[in-house]
């Protein structure tokens, strides 16, 4: 799919597969998943030293920043200004100036907070950040953080870590008819027909984590997802044929056999 | 001297470095990311900042998330 | 997937997609499907030849008996005497005695007869036929083809041509739980998430035709329903998480930073 | 004589066969499978093959379908 | 709705709501149920007395002849041979000659058997039954029966006491449009939306039991079912709107304030 | 239902369903729905006079102020400056200080804005007035108005007029959970079954417009979503059972005729 | 005399009606259905019928069901 | 003298009324709203009120809305 590359901010990507780190059991497992995904984008977050603990994994070790943009998200953040905090102390820790912006307030379904999202955006675009908002799936949202300058919008399709699909379709379809940025759809995709059905209602990319996490074979399940992503993708550019309410025939009609003249 | 480690008080020896302080809490410095009063530290002057008494730090690192 | 086969009637199959050669275009554009697809089991009717007409493209060229298990269907049948004549007539002309078994009286939805299907089902394996017959969703139904002998079900999704997707899961479903031999959704699945959808329910295989001669791009369009079907199958069985009513963060709920102890 | 070819009644000179009656339909012999009076001929015999008064053909192939 | 009858072999009916009697905690519970659904068709079963017993309540006391056709179903036969010997137990027994043939051979989904139940009807017909079928929802076979002579097809939604709805819509809808006898949609109506779902589509009437043994107070749930259930079907009567892509103002979209021209 | 009021703003309905007034082909039609319905809130927007048309029928002679909460909207309004000012006209003009909040920039698809929705919110409730706004269903936003004094929040199902139903139930569901004030289904409710759906979810009340102007015969439609709306209701409150994945027999598993012991 | 009820085996004394029966098994006759070697009984005869060796009945009843 | 009535010029004789306005309009009084320069006038008072070089008026009424 070279020939049709994903472009954010600038910047080509061939894989529409972004993936997230979180809730894997083993570095190893995490290894498997990114190198099956074939991702190019990869969401990580920042946390304090649990100083009680002492040495733990490096999540970074399973990353390779040649190959990888690695993508801080806002996890945590409960306002603007606390998102904006820490996409600058990702920056300074030494990443690329891209983040995902995610502002959850209520922890039981994690939605994002709309109003604190653009608020957080404005400050970021004006400091110079690629910015990827995370928000619910509300079209006259997505168009005002376009005004604003972000790189894509990136709508919901279900909760967080829900695996419930892209039960948003209703609005995913009318951000994606509407923008002109790309609309990555993020969360809530538990499985790779869930990914296939976003691409081929036209969305530029997804993002899955939970689906990858909850796996028995991280690496497999990352695989399929990466597959299913690029299927939609393709499918989508390959023009699909109507919904039809009747049957049509896919054999001919005429000519049977045991009609007399 | 007294200083403020996420969120936590702690007391060190005088001529306490951020190196010394994440060899005392077991960290690698190339994982940890190092926030004093507001500034992040670059690594390579982990050796070289000494700590002062009242200032606070943030010790963070990054950590799988979606 | 190699190390994943699919079997029927004791032959293995490395592709889990079957597809049909109706309605396309062209003998190119059925070319590309053919070849693009990775299909093994790829099915053709039986018709008389137009007088008025002389010479056609002969299908056959398009399809290679060494790499493609040709399937003949029995379409136009509308009676267990006429299916079972075209079985043996697509036998008699040099194909192997394989048979999509395919009754449907009725023309609008050209939905399968179920007791007719049952009726020929029996007396084309007690010809030594293998059969693969099209039915409705339909539980009861798919045991007491099983229990006749045939080699698979083929429940459809939706009625053909219909590109409506697996409208029938409830029932698919339980069929899938109860069968004994390979169930392989045909009929209605008009995108490859579709597809992947089947597989991640645990079908064996799917057939797919009219969203493939629907398609402005055959070949694309058949290579994506490969790579879902692929998809969906490394799916089901690296083992999907559930879907869940809340959220389940994918970052850490602990260690947020400006948390003051 | 008569013979019915695919439910259509049609004279043929004496000492047709099969192969001529393809001829004479412009239709490619390997691509056309014929049954006449319920035996299918092998595709090597439509040369030998002889057709008599009364004969009933169905000229049949395989065209697309799903 | 008077105005409007229900009308089975030659017999009008007020209320378009049948309702089953299993599964209620109490004589009580059966009797609220019964009074406020407003039923005029009431389904029971024929079981043998279970002698270590002794006497039990008598679910008859809860039903008044005069007011209520009371249907017997077959359930518990496995064979055509067993429904009819039910069916004339039934009969014997003192109740009028109709019945709810009811054939279903697996205890998991309970899902009707449909050759034996076209086996059955045939035979019930011929003995001068009023044959009101449960089946799949499977438009083949709807017709097959409305060909042997049965005064309804009662197709299913979901299985039955599923609570899931009408599940088998699509095809439904195509026995609905088919059919020249009254369409009952029965097994799977968990919801008064559910009720009302299938009469909108044009169902004739709908047959309900599990709803309403499951819900905590018995006689508000059948008349939560009764009025849905008449709101559906005049809703059908005064015809719907169509499903619209876009949105369509409500409020006129000229003579705006605060133009000025 | 005089039992289970709806109560507003310290106020009590008996009616749960709440009507709009576009679109009636005529006076009559709308007298005829506003009486079928029952509904006590009925909504009308404000509009300029058209000069060239001089005088036509006044839509408040359909309604009666006694009977009637005639709730003014502010559709028209692309900004909270605009809406409040339609606010206040509509109270200058003589009707009580209650307003739906509506505020809609973009006309395909008619969605509201959240952000000037919550900056007008502000302002009106501080105004004094009783404020329901129109809202998409986003579960952060709706909290946040509630916090403002909102006395309602009406969660849209579908966009206006689109008869599609509540497409957005995941998070209707959400927002029914975490609400301390009325949550009022409003926009996109095609059938009664959507409206009975809506309430069985446990949202307070229904508001519909397109779907009573739409039908045919605009009473009977009216009666109809009534009926469906109260069904909903009373099925809520009587407690449903759940949905289950396999049957539950509604008629005994034990005491089957022909087995012998 | 034996006979099978329900599937059971039973013994009666001589002269036992259907009657007599359904009160010894505490059954109301105007609830049961008494079906005696394939015929079903009129409910106003119970107390004349006589049952007999080897006689094979089924009670049964009607209950709730869907 | 001139006015702008719904946002179009319109010049009327001195002295004319809002009353005598709404009548050369056609319009109902008891169903038109009037804002004049910012205020919603009473409707008793559409008799009294003499309009003014300059006015800006809005005549508005309620119509269907969802």
């Amino acid at each position: 799919m070279t020939s049709d590359p994903l472009v954010i901010a600038g910047r080509s990507f061939s894989s529409r597969l972004m993936i997230g780190t979180g809730k894997f059991p083993s570095s190893q497992s995490l290894r498997d998943a990114v190198e099956a995904s074939g991702s190019e984008i990869i969401t990580v977050a920042l946390r304090r030293v649990d100083l009680s603990k002492g040495e733990t994994d490096d999540i970074m070790s399973a990353l390779d920043p040649k190959r990888h943009l690695i993508l801080p998200n806002t996890s945590g953040a409960r306002t603007a200004d606390e998102a904006v905090r820490l996409a600058k102390l990702a920056r300074a820790a030494g990443l690329e100036p891209w983040v995902k912006l995610e502002l959850t307030p209520e922890p039981r379904y994690l939605l994002p907070d709309g109003l604190e999202t653009l608020r957080a955006a404005e400050i970021l675009v004006k400091e110079g950040f690629v910015v990827l908002p995370y928000i619910q799936a509300d079209p006259i949202l997505a168009k005002r953080l376009e005004e604003v300058g972000t790189a894509t919008v990136m709508p919901l399709g279900a909760p967080i870590g829900s695996n419930r699909g892209v039960r948003t379709r209703d609005l995913i379809r009318i951000i994606i008819e509407q923008s002109n940025i790309p609309v990555v759809v993020d969360a809530g995709l538990g499985a790779p027909s869930h990914a296939a059905e976003a691409m081929e209602m036209g969305a530029d990319a997804v993002l899955v984590n939970t689906a990858l996490a909850d796996a028995a074979d991280h690496g497999a399940m990352a695989k399929a997802f990466a597959m299913a992503t690029e299927a939609g993708r393709i499918a989508f550019r390959a023009g699909m044929g109507p919904e039809r309410d009747a049957a049509e025939a896919s054999s001919p009609l005429t000519g049977f056999l045991f009609d007399s003249k | 001297m007294n200083v403020t480690v996420n969120g936590e008080k702690r007391s060190l020896d005088a001529g306490a470095t951020v190196a010394s302080l994440l060899a005392e809490l077991d960290l690698k410095p190339e994982a940890t990311v190092v926030q004093r009063n507001d500034d992040v530290l670059e690594r390579t002057r982990y050796g070289e900042v000494e700590l002062r008494d009242g200032d606070v730090l943030e010790l963070v690192r990054f950590v799988g998330g979606g």
